[in-house]
């Protein structure tokens, strides 16, 4: 073995390395631009479905708000309590306090309730439907059936039931505003589960024209009004509408002489007596 | 000069780097999703495949003749901090062109296609233009299979693919679908 | 007054009387004079061939594929064309197989109709033959008792096929490639040459490709393309020195081109949807295919040169998007901009 | 971060988070040198080799390699094993040396070796690097063996250079062309999704 | 979070001394690796083409090692020189120091890349008296044949240069033909072209050193 | 100065207009009950003067005006006001409305003339205010507020009026039978219109399918004016605003823009023998011509019915449903809305009934796009039908704006000619629906 050798080989990677370690320390000290490496790692433990629930444009994005401290790791409401606590203990700040809130039906009207005047035929989607003069259900406004909302929600929270009504699962249901956006015709709220009245019916027709169409219409005819407490509810174009800044002082006194039970009170999943079929699993 | 021409069509078509001699597979997959990215993405190839074409050969003529055996080490240290400076230099010197091809730099500096440049490069004893014209053919290559790869994908994206199939799966069986597509050049210019 | 059960639909209410399912069958029956003919020339190993590819072709299909898949009538065209580019003494184990890698692999896993982005009956031949390149380019002579069998299409599954000495011949482009041996046009045109099934008789295809283009199923421009970037290019080659390059006519009529350019060029699925779009897609065939066949190492392209251009067809279609109706041109745009440019300045 | 258990470290990169299959790193190797099982092993012990190696440094060295040139010293580190084990194959077994041709060296770049450094070593004590390292080189090896294996048995008609079908069998050339790597490991994540699918299927109902 | 919150960057110092320190250390370890391995890759090397050399000459006595140097043939190099700076030849010898013949390699592109052959042969009669494929990237089970097909190699043993390829089968029985192989025309091919090219341009070379003896 | 007399693309359904073509116009006995919804036209729904129980004649204003883009709407029969409430609306809403009972004793007299007589010395001012006071709306189909067209910004030039005679969607034959029957109405509406906006040159479309009209016409154009009648190319949508100023003066209207941006007022013919209508009789819109047809309908008719009729009483006047009657189209078959509820009332714009049998209307298999591309070569607008249709699938609004769906105007070429029976045209709708919805303007 040649020393030559050695020392020639020493130098070349040496000189080599020196020049470059050379040039890197010059880059490093002129060219710089920082980032912070905490926000990948957030983004890492964040759930990276990216629904937007949050109420910014994505996982990443939330993650940037959380290390600048703009929103508080609970706004996230795809991630269980536990994640929630790592990203907060993470990040050294406080998780916040997460109402749950979930996603509510406005209408009742299923199909062996609600009058269909004409049957919709071609591409079988509610928005489709919607667009032919709204869909051929007799009551403009109620639920046209065709699960738009079950299959755009991602957490497969929304199941139809037998009667082509969706019903959510609301320990699923992550609040994310899929199914309020696809809703032709914008009939799912996401609700905070404590307020547990809620008027099912979105019918502005009033009385018999409105019973005519649907028998769990909201016919406004004041009842639920009169026996709630003052000012809860109000009636309002021919529709029962509850002040839910007035939530405490609600009781299940008001729902109980409904006629037509539009007005419900809803103790965790609403339609808690729709069955929903067993769903198969498609590869 | 036909023969430069000739090195820039065979590396592009008929040996090209991804299809045929498997190499940067890791940003083909990762990278194809888009046609906009891939293709900047096949930029920023061609600008390090030059870079380092230029490289190796410097390596090569002026200080590896004395130590053949420290080739490898010092083309891909020289690589990977050219690649680092320049990265810092176009991330200050210029955002928009950072944001276009500067984040697919770090991506590049580890992908077999540079380093297999170099290393063809130099066992074909290429001089510098023909080096030149080698990475320019592999670069191009590269670009036209990400872009092909990409704007098929960018259509399979809204097509109603088997459940099995979604992801790797598909895009492996079009990258064979490709290769077997480019498989028709082969023996260009063998049989005249 | 009486009232009848109305129902609700989305206008337009008339709608056209073409239907997927037509196209295909009627795609299907003008195939059958080329089948025909094939028969007609290579006798039951022709037969035999077609029924293979066509049962590898239908089978995925069948397992895999969306309910009721089979009676649009796409996987049976994919099965007789590709029976129709191999040779008729192929082992019939690797007709089936090339059928049903082409529709599994080709088109069932991009989601199966329309959604594929390879010509699936040429996958399935560029599948065999890549595998297979010794069977594929296997071709037995012309003549001969017209019952007897062509090769060894009986083989056992996965072995190989007993090859018969003396029987094998040359197709004309082979002649051409490694002989410098010229077939005369009629031959080609009228079909008493050697090579692939559905290669014989260069009239029959055209004349079917009319009555396509007439009902409007296929796209004429790309044929037309093929036809006259191939013509031309030759042709200058031709004009250059006639003893070294082929005529341009019998690069017209020999080997896949016919049948690869009025059949299979023009597959809507993997063709471009724009007009302007299938004049690049053609002449990019025509271009390629001179290329492989003069200069290439294989003796046919035209396979390769379809499969080639199918990679850029989504690339092409969203290239050649025409111009909106209203939105301004390109010339205008670029005025507005140094329009733009110039008020900037001062 | 999670702390994970050793046997985690180790297990994780075989085949939960198996570098081809899974992570679809190290792409290159992969398909390029597996037309056949003895190519598809020398490639994977090579890597396994190369990977221990620089694990093993990587994670010595941790402490005293600065942020910004931490990439170029890895590379240093990995390059330096590979060039070991390229000599060293190339002096002990130079059929396989040949077969394997340049991409002994693209070792070096195959990106699932940085990716562990970057992950897992740079920031793990030796030992638990050493079991990552191990897990993920055995994870490839299994991954190259895998897709070696079939395309070897269905482009040769052999296992390890013993004929399997007898002497008429048709080799499907295909699979020891570039094509044929692609379509394999295609093949291979095809029948791990359908599995994996009918597997949630039956745990569903 | 603000500039100052960031971490310290590293000293240029440290930058510069881990690297120059782990170059040198590679640098080092590399060299001793090389050292203890090259004897034996060269070993292998040499002796790969010295039987190659010894085969396709039909195993002479001994042979010697010509070297092109500024357009001539010498056994001896320049000063300073290393063996592969030059084309080399080889020239064969019987029992008896008569010339046998000269071998040579020549490449050439094939179907796939690149054919590298050693032929050897008598530059006067120019008869073949061997040939091997060195090096080729053919497609395995077709052009390979020209590697593996046994009947293929040893046709050169026995015919006359410059060849013509013809079709299995077909020949004539003339010296100057070769059949080639099914399926493989355009690499079989290849091989001929190289052997043809090879023989045109080193001919003239050659011819005037046939009638060399043993020195 | 004009060109060509083709616009690009486009379709050629079966016409089906023998079934009304030789009809002439009849009137129906008034309906027990007249529906007026507010909103019968683009822009602002009108206002209600009425209270329930009040007692209105014909004629008399019942509602006005809601703003610029509105105008008022007239009692098409004398009866009482029984109530101001929703009632169904052709769109598929219920929306409000005033609902008459009709006077069964009453000999439907109108009210004097509530609009001066036509005089050459009126200043466009005074015109355009009869118009808008008239109730206006465009009768070819979009329905928009007639005044509104006709009070271009004073910089904007005009040099052509365009007269749309073209009724080129099958089955309907309103615009025909208005141009057979009342040519001089339609001179005389042209008259006021060139006067109103100062322009010296009209061209009257008329596809070829209607040689008597085109003939009746061209007979009757008055000497001192320049009235050009042009026969056109039969083909769908020829009497699109944009195809039919393409076809005869070869401009574009460029995107997002209007006809008179271009220098052109295109009205349709109907329209123009209505703004006749009013300053002859003095009465304003209060009924219209609507065909009636279909081969589920027994006795297809082109009739003069009053605005607010509800389906069902039309649909009797014609002799009632046919035995396989399936579904009730308002307007022609390629754009009209099918409808559920026979208590929809015609509107202002509503120009014919058309009435599919069950045969008609049978459900069609959908197969998956196969690229054919016949819809990009049916579009008039150029756009790519099959990848909006594709995005529209995957309900990727946005990335269809990028692919120009603001342009799409909704005819239903594109879904005619595909031969996989993709609803492309209506897959566009829900999309323009769902942005619509968010804020977008398409
Ligand atoms: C549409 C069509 C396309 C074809 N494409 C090819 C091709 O790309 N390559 C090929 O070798 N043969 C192809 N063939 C078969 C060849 O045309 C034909 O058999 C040819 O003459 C092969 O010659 P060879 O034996 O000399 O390879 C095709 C046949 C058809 C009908
Ligand atoms: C996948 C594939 C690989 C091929 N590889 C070779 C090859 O390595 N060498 C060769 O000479 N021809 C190769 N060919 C070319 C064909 O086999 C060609 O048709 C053949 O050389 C013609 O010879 P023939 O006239 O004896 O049939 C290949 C063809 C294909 C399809
Ligand atoms: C697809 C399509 C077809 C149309 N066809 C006609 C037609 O046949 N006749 C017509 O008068 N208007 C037709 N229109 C409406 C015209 O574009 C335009 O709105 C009308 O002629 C303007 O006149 P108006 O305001 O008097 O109604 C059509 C519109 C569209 C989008
Ligand atoms: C004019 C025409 C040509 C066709 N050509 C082919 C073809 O070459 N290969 C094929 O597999 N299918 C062909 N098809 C059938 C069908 O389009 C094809 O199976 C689709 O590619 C499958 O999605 C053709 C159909 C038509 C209408
Ligand atoms: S709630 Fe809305 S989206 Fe869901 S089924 Fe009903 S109409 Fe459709
Ligand atoms: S009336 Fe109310 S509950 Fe019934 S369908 Fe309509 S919205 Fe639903
Ligand atoms: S509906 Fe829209 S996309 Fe379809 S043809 Fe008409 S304008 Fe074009
Ligand atoms: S017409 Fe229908 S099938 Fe043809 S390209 Fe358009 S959407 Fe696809
Ligand atoms: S192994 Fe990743 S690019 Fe080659």
């Amino acid at each position: 073995m040649s020393a030559s050798a050695l020392l020639v080989s020493a130098l070349i990677l040496g000189g080599v390395c020196t020049f470059f370690g050379v040039s890197i320390a010059l880059a490093n000290r002129k060219l710089r631009v920082w980032e912070d490496p905490r926000i990948a790692e957030v983004e890492e433990l964040l759930p990276g479905t990216n629904c937007g629930a949050c109420g910014t444009p994505g996982c990443r994005a939330f993650a940037e708000a959380l290390v600048k401290e703009e929103h508080q790791p609970s706004g996230c409401t795809v991630m269980g309590p536990d994640d929630v606590d790592v990203v907060a203990e993470y990040l050294g700040v406080d998780a916040g306090e997460a109402q749950k809130r979930v996603a509510r039906l406005l209408c009742a009207g299923s199909s062996d309730v609600a009058v269909q005047l004409a049957p919709y035929q071609g591409h079988h989607t509610c928005q489709a439907a919607a667009a032919v003069t709204g869909g051929g259900k007799g009551c403009a406004w109620g639920c046209l059936g065709l699960a738009d909302c079950a299959e755009a929600c991602d957490f497969d929270a929304i199941h139809m039931s037998a009667n082509d009504l969706p019903v959510v699962n609301p320990d699923l249901c992550t609040a994310c505003n899929d199914c309020v956006v696809v809703c032709p015709k914008d009939l799912f709220v996401l609700m905070p589960i404590e307020q547990k009245i809620l008027v099912q019916c979105k019918s502005l027709l009033e009385g018999e024209p409105a019973q005519e169409l649907c028998e769990v219409a909201c016919t406004g005819c004041g009842i639920c009004a009169a026996d709630a407490a003052e000012g809860l509810i109000a009636i309002t174009d021919g529709l029962a509408v509850v002040d839910y800044s007035k939530n405490e002082s609600a009781s299940e006194d008001a729902i109980r002489r409904c006629p037509t039970n539009a007005i419900v009170w809803i103790d965790g999943a609403q339609f808690p007596e729709l069955q929903v079929p067993e769903r198969s699993f498609a590869v | 000069m036909g023969d430069l021409i000739w090195i820039l069509l065979s590396t592009m078509v008929v040996n090209n780097f991804t299809l045929a001699y498997f190499l940067g597979l890791c940003p083909f997959m990762g990278v194809s999703g888009r046609v906009e990215t891939a293709f900047r993405m096949g930029m920023a190839n061609i600008f390090v495949l030059v870079l380092t074409s230029i490289c190796s050969w410097a390596l090569n003529t002026y200080v590896l003749d004395y130590a053949p055996y420290l080739r490898l080490i010092s083309f891909i240290v020289v690589i990977a901090s050219l690649v680092q400076i320049v990265e810092m230099a176009i991330k200050k010197l210029s955002p928009t062109l950072f944001q276009q091809l500067g984040i697919y730099l770090p991506l590049i500096t580890t992908n077999c296609a540079i380093l297999g440049l170099a290393i063809f490069q130099t066992n074909r004893e290429y001089n510098f233009f023909q080096g030149l014209f080698f990475a320019l053919g592999a670069g191009l290559g590269l670009t036209l299979a990400l872009v092909l790869m990409a704007s098929i994908r960018e259509d399979a994206e809204r097509a109603a693919v088997p459940a099995a199939a979604r992801g790797m799966a598909l895009v492996l069986i079009i990258a064979g679908s490709l290769s077997m597509a480019f498989m028709g050049f082969a023996g260009l210019g063998s049989a005249a | 007054m009486n009232k009848p059960r109305l129902v609700l639909s989305a206008s337009p209410h008339l709608l056209g009387a073409d239907s997927t399912p037509r196209i295909m069958m009627t795609v299907l029956l003008s195939l059958l004079p080329v089948v025909a003919a094939a028969i007609y020339t290579f006798g039951p190993s022709a037969f035999l061939i077609l029924c293979a590819s066509t049962l590898g072709a239908l089978l995925p299909e069948k397992l895999v594929g969306k309910q009721g898949s089979l009676k649009d009538g796409s996987a049976l065209i994919t099965g007789v064309l590709l029976g129709l580019t191999l040779p008729p003494g192929m082992p019939l184990w690797m007709a089936f197989l090339g059928g049903f890698f082409g529709i599994a692999f080709g088109k069932l896993i991009f989601g199966g109709l329309g959604q594929n982005a390879f010509n699936p009956a040429l996958l399935g031949r560029a599948f065999l033959q890549a595998a297979f390149p010794v069977a594929i380019t296997t071709w037995p002579k012309t003549g001969g008792p017209w019952m007897a069998l062509r090769g060894d299409n009986f083989a056992l599954p996965l072995m190989s096929p007993q090859v018969v000495d003396g029987t094998t011949g040359a197709t004309p482009l082979g002649l051409f490639k490694f002989e410098h041996v010229p077939t005369s046009t009629s031959s080609l045109f009228f079909g008493s040459t050697s090579g692939s099934v559905g290669e014989t008789c260069a009239w029959i295809i055209l004349l079917c490709g009319l009555l396509l283009a007439w009902k409007n199923y296929l796209n004429w421009r790309i044929p037309i393309s093929i036809f006259a970037t191939t013509f031309l290019f030759t042709g200058v080659l031709w004009l250059i020195d006639a003893n070294h390059y082929p005529s341009p006519w019998f690069m017209l009529f020999s080997g896949g081109m016919m049948l690869g350019a009025v059949y299979m060029a023009t597959d809507m699925v993997t063709s471009p949807t724009t007009n302007l779009g299938c004049w690049i897609f053609g002449a990019g065939i025509g271009l390629l295919v001179v290329i492989i066949r003069i200069w290439g190492g294989l003796p046919e392209g035209m396979m390769y040169s379809i499969l080639f251009m199918n990679a850029f067809v989504p690339f092409l279609n969203r290239a050649t998007r025409p111009k909106v109706f209203g939105a301004p041109s390109r010339a205008e745009l670029r005025a507005a901009k140094r329009a733009q440019k110039q008020e900037d300045q001062t | 971060m999670r702390e994970t258990t050793p046997s985690e470290d180790f297990l994780r990169g075989v085949w939960k988070e198996n570098p081809v299959l899974v992570q679809m790193l190290g792409l290159c190797p992969a398909l390029a040198v597996t037309n056949s099982v003895e190519n598809s092993l020398a490639m994977g012990i090579a890597t396994f080799f190369v990977l221990c190696g620089s694990s093993l440094f990587v994670s010595l060295l941790k402490h005293f390699i600065p942020h910004e040139v931490r990439i170029s010293t890895y590379i240093m580190i990995i390059a330096t094993f590979v060039t070991v084990a390229d000599m060293g194959l190339e002096a002990l077994v130079p059929t396989v040396h040949k077969a394997l041709g340049a991409f002994i060296a693209l070792i070096v770049v195959n990106c699932m070796i940085l990716g562990r450094q970057e992950a897992f070593a740079s920031k793990r004590p030796v030992g638990r690097s050493l079991l990552d390292a191990a897990g993920s080189g055995l994870g490839f090896l299994l991954a190259l063996l895998m897709i070696g294996g079939v395309r070897e048995i269905l482009g040769s008609g052999s296992f390890l250079g013993h004929p399997l079908f007898g002497p008429h069998y048709e080799p499907w050339v295909i699979m020891i062309l570039p094509p044929g790597g692609f379509l394999t490991l295609g093949f291979w994540l095809l029948g791990m999704n359908w599995f994996r699918a009918r597997k949630q299927q039956r745990r569903v109902s | 979070m603000s500039q100052a919150d960031q971490p310290k960057s590293a000293s240029a110092a440290s930058i510069v001394l881990t690297l120059c320190f782990a170059g040198v250390l590679a640098g080092l370890l590399l060299v001793v690796v090389y050292q203890a391995t090259q004897p034996r890759i060269q070993a292998y090397k040499d002796k790969m083409l010295k039987l190659a050399v010894e085969e396709v000459l039909q195993h002479p006595a001994s042979y010697q090692t010509l070297y092109l140097v500024d357009g001539k043939l010498t056994p001896d190099l320049p000063a300073g020189s290393s063996a592969h700076d030059f084309e080399q030849v080889f020239h064969g010898f019987d029992q008896q120091g008569h010339s046998l013949g000269f071998a040579l390699v020549h490449a050439r592109a094939g179907f796939q890349d690149t054919v590298r052959v050693i032929f050897g042969y008598h530059p006067q009669t120019g008869d073949m008296l061997g040939m091997r494929v060195l090096e080729s990237k053919e497609t395995p089970g077709l052009g390979d044949k020209i590697e593996k097909e046994a009947w293929f190699g040893e046709q050169f043993s026995s015919c006359t240069l410059p060849l013509i390829g013809v079709k299995a089968g077909k020949g004539t029985g003339d010296r100057h033909e070769v059949d080639m192989i099914t399926g493989a025309t355009i690499s079989s091919r290849a091989v001929i072209r190289i052997l043809n090219e090879a023989f045109t341009e080193w001919n003239p070379l050659l011819q005037p050193l046939a009638e060399e003896e043993q020195p | 100065m004009f060109g060509k007399d083709f616009f690009k693309h486009g379709v050629h359904p079966p016409e089906f207009k023998e079934l009304t073509a030789q009809e002439p116009t009849r009137r129906i006995p008034f309906p027990k009950e007249i529906i007026l919804p507010l909103a019968q036209h683009i822009g602002a729904p009108a206002v209600p003067l009425v209270k329930v129980g009040d007692r209105v004649e014909r004629g008399d204003k019942i509602a006005d005006a809601g703003g610029f883009v509105s105008v008022p709407i007239h009692a098409s029969a004398s009866g009482v006001v029984t109530k101001i409430a929703r009632a169904p609306h052709p769109n598929g809403s219920w929306s409000e409305a005033i609902h008459l009972e009709v006077d069964t004793w009453s000999a439907q007299e109108p009210r004097p003339r509530i609009i001066s007589n036509w005089q050459e010395n009126l200043s466009p001012k005074e015109i355009i205010d009869a118009i808008q006071q008239g109730g206006l709306v465009g009768m070819g189909g979009a329905a928009f507020p007639t005044h509104v067209k006709l009070s271009p910004p004073p910089e904007q030039k005009l040099d052509l009026i365009l007269l749309n005679g073209c009724e080129c969607e099958p089955y309907l034959t309103t615009d025909h039978r208005s141009m057979v029957e009342f040519p001089d109405r339609v001179h005389l509406g042209t008259r006021i219109l060139m006067k109103c906006l100062g322009v010296q040159k009209a061209i009257v479309g008329i596809e070829r399918n209607k040689p008597d009209a085109i003939e009746i016409m061209r007979a009757t154009v008055p000497s001192d004016l320049d009235i050009e009648i042009l026969p056109l190319e039969v083909k769908y949508p020829q009497g699109a605003e944009k195809m039919l100023i393409k076809a005869v003066t070869n401009r574009e209207v460029p995107t997002g823009g209007l006809p008179m941006h271009i220098g052109v007022v295109v009205q349709n013919v109907a329209s123009v023998a209505t703004i006749a209508e009013i300053f002859e009789t003095g009465l304003p819109l209060i009924e219209r011509i609507l065909t009636v047809t279909g081969r589920g309908v027994r006795q297809p008719r082109n009739l003069i019915v009053p605005i607010g009729t509800p389906l069902e009483d039309i649909l009797q006047a014609c002799g009632g449903f046919a035995e396989d009657a399936a579904e009730v189209i308002m307007g022609g078959p390629m754009m009209g809305i099918a409808q559920g509820n026979l208590r929809t009332p015609i509107l202002k714009g509503t120009s014919g009934v058309v009435v599919l049998t069950t045969e008609d209307v049978k459900p069609k298999d959908v197969y998956p796009c196969i690229r054919c591309g016949h819809c990009l070569d049916a579009c008039p607008v150029f756009l790519d039908p099959q990848i909006l249709g594709s995005l529209g699938l995957h309900q990727d609004y946005e990335t269809m704006m990028e692919h120009h769906l603001s342009t799409c105007m909704l005819c239903g070429c594109c879904s005619y000619v595909c031969p996989s029976r993709i609803p492309l045209s209506h897959i566009f709708g829900v999309a323009k629906a769902s942005l619509r919805s968010q804020g977008v303007r398409v």
